[in-house]
């Protein structure tokens, strides 16, 4: 485990090499900890990463509650009790020539963009890939870090001013739209609080840009049996979270 | 007091065996495709799928489920596709398997329930038929169990529509459960399922709302097993049919609880959330208590407790 | 949104005034003399004392009470020593304080109920009566509370016995609370208190015995709050009179939660074993969300919540 | 923190002087460790020692469930959520000059014993104290520590014979009876398992010989506001081990 910032968690884990090799970022897995009980289901945390060649995979995470509070004890070596890899639908990479991979992101939403930011550079190191990152003020701009090196170009927002540009991750991604080459597609893929994602799914449906949306609601089972985690669809029917998702199309997606 | 020969896991419902005293809570273990992969379909007594209506239902709007001290709180609306759909795109799945397939079935009326126990009968996509007269998501939904002549005149109009093992599901929201629970004998049910999840709802202080968009949900988990229990005990007293019993069975030890109690099998509902895995482990559980305790059947076990 | 003028946190249940929307659940602050050392009881909006019967109780013998997952499992059956005990020596205590005194008085039939509360009213030693009608631990407690007919004769009876507030306590164990919280109003009672236990078991799968002597129970604590704040909802959309709400309160947060849910004051039960002051605690922590949030009385929170 | 035999665990705290001075033996307190909820109520612990100079006071467990798992987790320094002291009626030293004062102990019943012991030849270092402890098998003989130096005398019995006499605490104790003379008055104490007490309440009313039993029964509240510690009395009426106790007459409890 890794403080990544304050109170802010790296856990890296054994996830076998089979689960290393399956995952796509956008999934996640479900973490159980004995915390005595009174609470008792699963909390998903998505893949930051997941290296098939050592069989390791990682979260990242904030204390919230009673189970990140556990995981944030939890010493090295000792066991994880996880089910997943779990996401019926991840993010799909835009294969057009020469796209621009814009990543919309905040808070826990950050760690399944950066995943998805670094294994499309380890796919082909010429993509264009931009992540912008937004936060209410600079310590909780995290999940972002060896980006930048690895050529990810990163653009930060913070409510406050103290890093990035003040304000709202939209106000970059309106830039990069309103600049945009007729001759360059791009495609937008977010996660992040749902006013977030909203103000983002809506930005590109205006500009008729696709954007895929990971819809982080809460998931009791994860597994697609319990139907908890409805997700409204412009056609009125509901949507899984879990195995429909998490990720969907912004267009359709009911936002309300 | 140890013996060594495998103690005799199967119980009868009606006509139908299953081979572990093990059933999945409906609505809990969607139509087992879902969790295919994780778990040995083959190795749960049966599988007891999702509400399946007669028309298909959408389903309540977010948020439909909220934790609570050692429980959930469902709103969930009976969400499903209708028995047509059923029929075509869950069943022929399930039927791969050798499993018992146990329908439950909701109904707005006497000839709903009916409607779909003909269907399911004709078509052979059950083996079993579990009549939901108590879910409390749905208007009306939980008004059946709360009656006795309701309860008796939704399990008379299916016992004429259906030669298959008809196990009705009962409400805890009730003051006594006894005379329910004989109604629905008496009018012709094979077994009986309970219980079904106790109302509630949840506050969040902070927004000044309530967080379940239905308002009202269903209490199920750990938090309602002395509940539970209790009903299980009465019922049992009451009838002779056999019981399912269900409600916060987490471990073997919670089920074994339940079989005393005069229950002649489980279900686990809530648990499968956590590990879908868990009625299969229950199962062994169960086995390993009977052998450790000297019992060569799990019916020995059922009832098997001083007043 | 921040007021600086402290905010109101009296409370009115017919002609009695609580200073704080907080009392104690009765069975569980036993008569304030046992935990007087620990808690000032003057900083309380009333002490509901335990169940005072026409003659002694001698209670159930023990196993009493049993933990379940975050809940109490209880069945205490009772045990008081009579309306002369709680006069000759129980009283004296408890009125060297100025905190309102409410009597939680049990009984077998009307007359019994009544008996209790002339007494009281004649010898001054109770600021307001709790007729429980809800108790599940003793047989025939909980029958009144089941029935709107049989509530309504208690609280009558009893209205014509007293010129004191009469809060009449009901019992979860009902399918739709809102008939018998307008039966009890109907009959003259001043408030409602919400919920009793609910009823309920335990089993020892390792003795194969039940837990508690009397075998059922009734349960409390965190596990039954979903519960809870749904009778109390529905209670406050049927009827005007206020409402003491209570059922797993265990925090501040928990009680605002009651308040929204429409319940004009609340009680801690079970939170009180752990911490003999929590209901003072509750106050301050009902007087800081009211600050916070821009209150200016405890009155205004009341239902404050949107459908 | 201490570990004073495998899985067994003496815990130190600041109790006050006014607490450690008010103690006595045979009175307990409520503890209260954040188990996560679903386990929220209290855990009687006798006092196994208490020091008014100091204001320290210990209690001696083992790890049965929840609440010790978490007690054995405490580190120095940490804050112990107590109440107490609880206990209306503690030990009352038998005070006939050259009394015999035997204790009869068994498991968690051993550390009230172990402080009354102590307290005796602390007020009268000349007092004639024998602690008979009882146990399964030899390592479970635990709370005695230091007391044969203090001049008790220790008698030890465990099931299995690993230690002390094999058999029963009440073989040591009917040994004592049998040998008593005339001139001497004994007076037991016992506390343990209640199987064991019953025994040696049995044989104490049996020699006619003064005897205090501790009922450790179930104490959900401690401080008597919830009637569910009920001891039954031989008049049938039920007093509660809380504030009416935990120490009773052996011939005031119906034994069964
Ligand atoms: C698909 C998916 C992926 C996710 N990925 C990640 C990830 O990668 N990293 C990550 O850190 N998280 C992630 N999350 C979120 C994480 O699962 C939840 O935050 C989880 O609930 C934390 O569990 P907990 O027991 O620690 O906190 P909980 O007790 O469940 O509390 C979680 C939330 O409940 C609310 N809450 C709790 N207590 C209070 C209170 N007193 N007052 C008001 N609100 C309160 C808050 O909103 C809080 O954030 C993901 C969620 C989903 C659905
Ligand atoms: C007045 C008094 C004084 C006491 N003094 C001491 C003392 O000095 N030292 C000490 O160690 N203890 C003492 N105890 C006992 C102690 O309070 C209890 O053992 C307490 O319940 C331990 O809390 P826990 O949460 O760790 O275990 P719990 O979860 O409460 O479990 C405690 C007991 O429950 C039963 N139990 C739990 N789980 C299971 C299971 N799976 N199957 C079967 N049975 C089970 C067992 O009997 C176990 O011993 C005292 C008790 C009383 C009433
Ligand atoms: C999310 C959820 C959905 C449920 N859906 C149904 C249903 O469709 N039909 C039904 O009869 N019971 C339904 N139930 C009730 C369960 O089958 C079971 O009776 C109840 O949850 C108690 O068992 P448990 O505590 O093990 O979960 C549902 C319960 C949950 C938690
Ligand atoms: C040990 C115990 C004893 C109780 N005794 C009584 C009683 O004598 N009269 C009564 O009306 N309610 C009694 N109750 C019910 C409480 O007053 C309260 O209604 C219930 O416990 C729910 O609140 P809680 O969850 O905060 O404990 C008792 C509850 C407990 C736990
Ligand atoms: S989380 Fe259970 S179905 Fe999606
Ligand atoms: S433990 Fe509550 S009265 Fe004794």
């Amino acid at each position: 485990m890794k403080l990544s910032a304050p109170g802010h968690y790296v856990l890296t884990f054994d996830a076998g090499q089979k689960m290393a090799s399956a995952v796509k970022p956008g999934q996640f897995l479900g973490v159980a900890m004995d915390t005595g009980g009174m609470q008792f289901l699963r909390r998903p945390f998505s893949f930051y990463s997941a290296d098939p060649e050592t069989g390791h995979a990682s979260i990242l995470f904030s204390v919230y509650g009673a189970t990140t509070a556990q995981m944030a004890r939890l010493a090295p070596g000792e066991t994880l009790d996880i089910l997943g890899p779990l996401g019926g639908r991840a993010f799909t990479p835009d294969t057009r020539p020469g796209a621009h991979q814009v990543m919309v992101g905040g808070g826990y939403g950050v760690p399944p963009l950066a995943f998805l930011a670094r294994r499309l550079l380890t796919a082909d190191p010429d993509s264009s890939v931009t992540l912008i990152n937004g936060a209410r003020t600079a310590e909780f701009l995290v999940g972002t870090e060896g980006l930048e090196t690895l050529g990810i170009h990163l653009r930060e927002a913070t409510n406050d001013g103290s890093r990035g540009t003040q304000g709202l991750v939209t106000l970059i991604l309106q830039e990069i739209l309103e600049a945009r080459a007729e001759h360059v597609p791009i495609h937008i893929y977010t996660c992040g609080p749902t006013p977030m994602m909203r103000a983002v799914a809506e930005m590109a449906m205006r500009y008729e840009v696709p954007c895929q949306v990971s819809m982080e609601v809460f998931m009791p089972c994860g597994v697609g049996i319990c139907m908890g985690c409805a997700v409204e669809r412009t056609d009125q029917t509901f949507a899984r979270g879990c195995t429909d998702g998490p990720v969907f199309e912004a267009r359709e997606v009911a936002w309300k | 007091m140890e013996i060594t020969t495998v103690p005799e896991l199967s119980v009868r419902i009606g006509s139908l065996t299953l081979r572990t005293p093990v059933t999945t809570g409906s609505g809990t273990f969607g139509f087992g495709s879902e969790v295919a992969e994780f778990v040995d379909l083959n190795k749960i007594g049966a599988v007891t799928v999702k509400a399946t209506s007669r028309e298909a239902r959408a389903g309540n709007p977010p948020l439909r489920m909220v934790e609570t001290p050692a429980g959930v709180l469902n709103a969930i609306g009976l969400q499903n596709g209708g028995i047509e759909n059923y029929l075509a795109e869950k069943a022929p799945f399930l039927r791969r398997y050798s499993v018992p397939i146990i329908v439950n079935v909701p109904g707005e009326n006497p000839e709903d329930f009916a409607y779909v126990v003909r269907r399911l009968t004709d078509s052979g996509a059950a083996d079993a038929i579990e009549l939901n007269i108590s879910c409390p998501n749905v208007s009306h939904g939980l008004d059946f169990a709360t009656d006795p002549r309701l309860t008796a005149e939704v399990v008379a109009t299916c016992r004429r529509a259906t030669h298959l093992p008809l196990i009705a599901k009962l409400s805890p929201n009730v003051a006594d459960i006894r005379p329910i629970a004989k109604a629905a004998e008496e009018a012709g049910a094979d077994g009986l399922s309970l219980i079904n999840t106790v109302i509630g709802t949840s506050i969040d202080a902070k927004k000044r709302r309530f967080r379940l968009a239905n308002i009202t949900g269903g209490l199920s988990g750990p938090a309602i097993k002395p509940i539970a229990l209790l009903h299980v005990y009465r019922a049992a007293q009451a009838v002779e049919i056999p019981i399912i019993g269900m409600g916060g069975i987490m471990t073997a030890t919670d089920a074994v609880e339940f079989l005393l109690a005069g229950a002649s099998a489980v279900a686990v509902g809530t648990a499968s959330f956590v590990n879908p895995a868990v009625a299969i482990e229950i199962s062994e559980g169960i086995a390993a208590y009977l052998k450790e305790n000297g019992f060569a059947t799990v019916g020995a076990l059922v009832g098997a407790i001083e007043p």
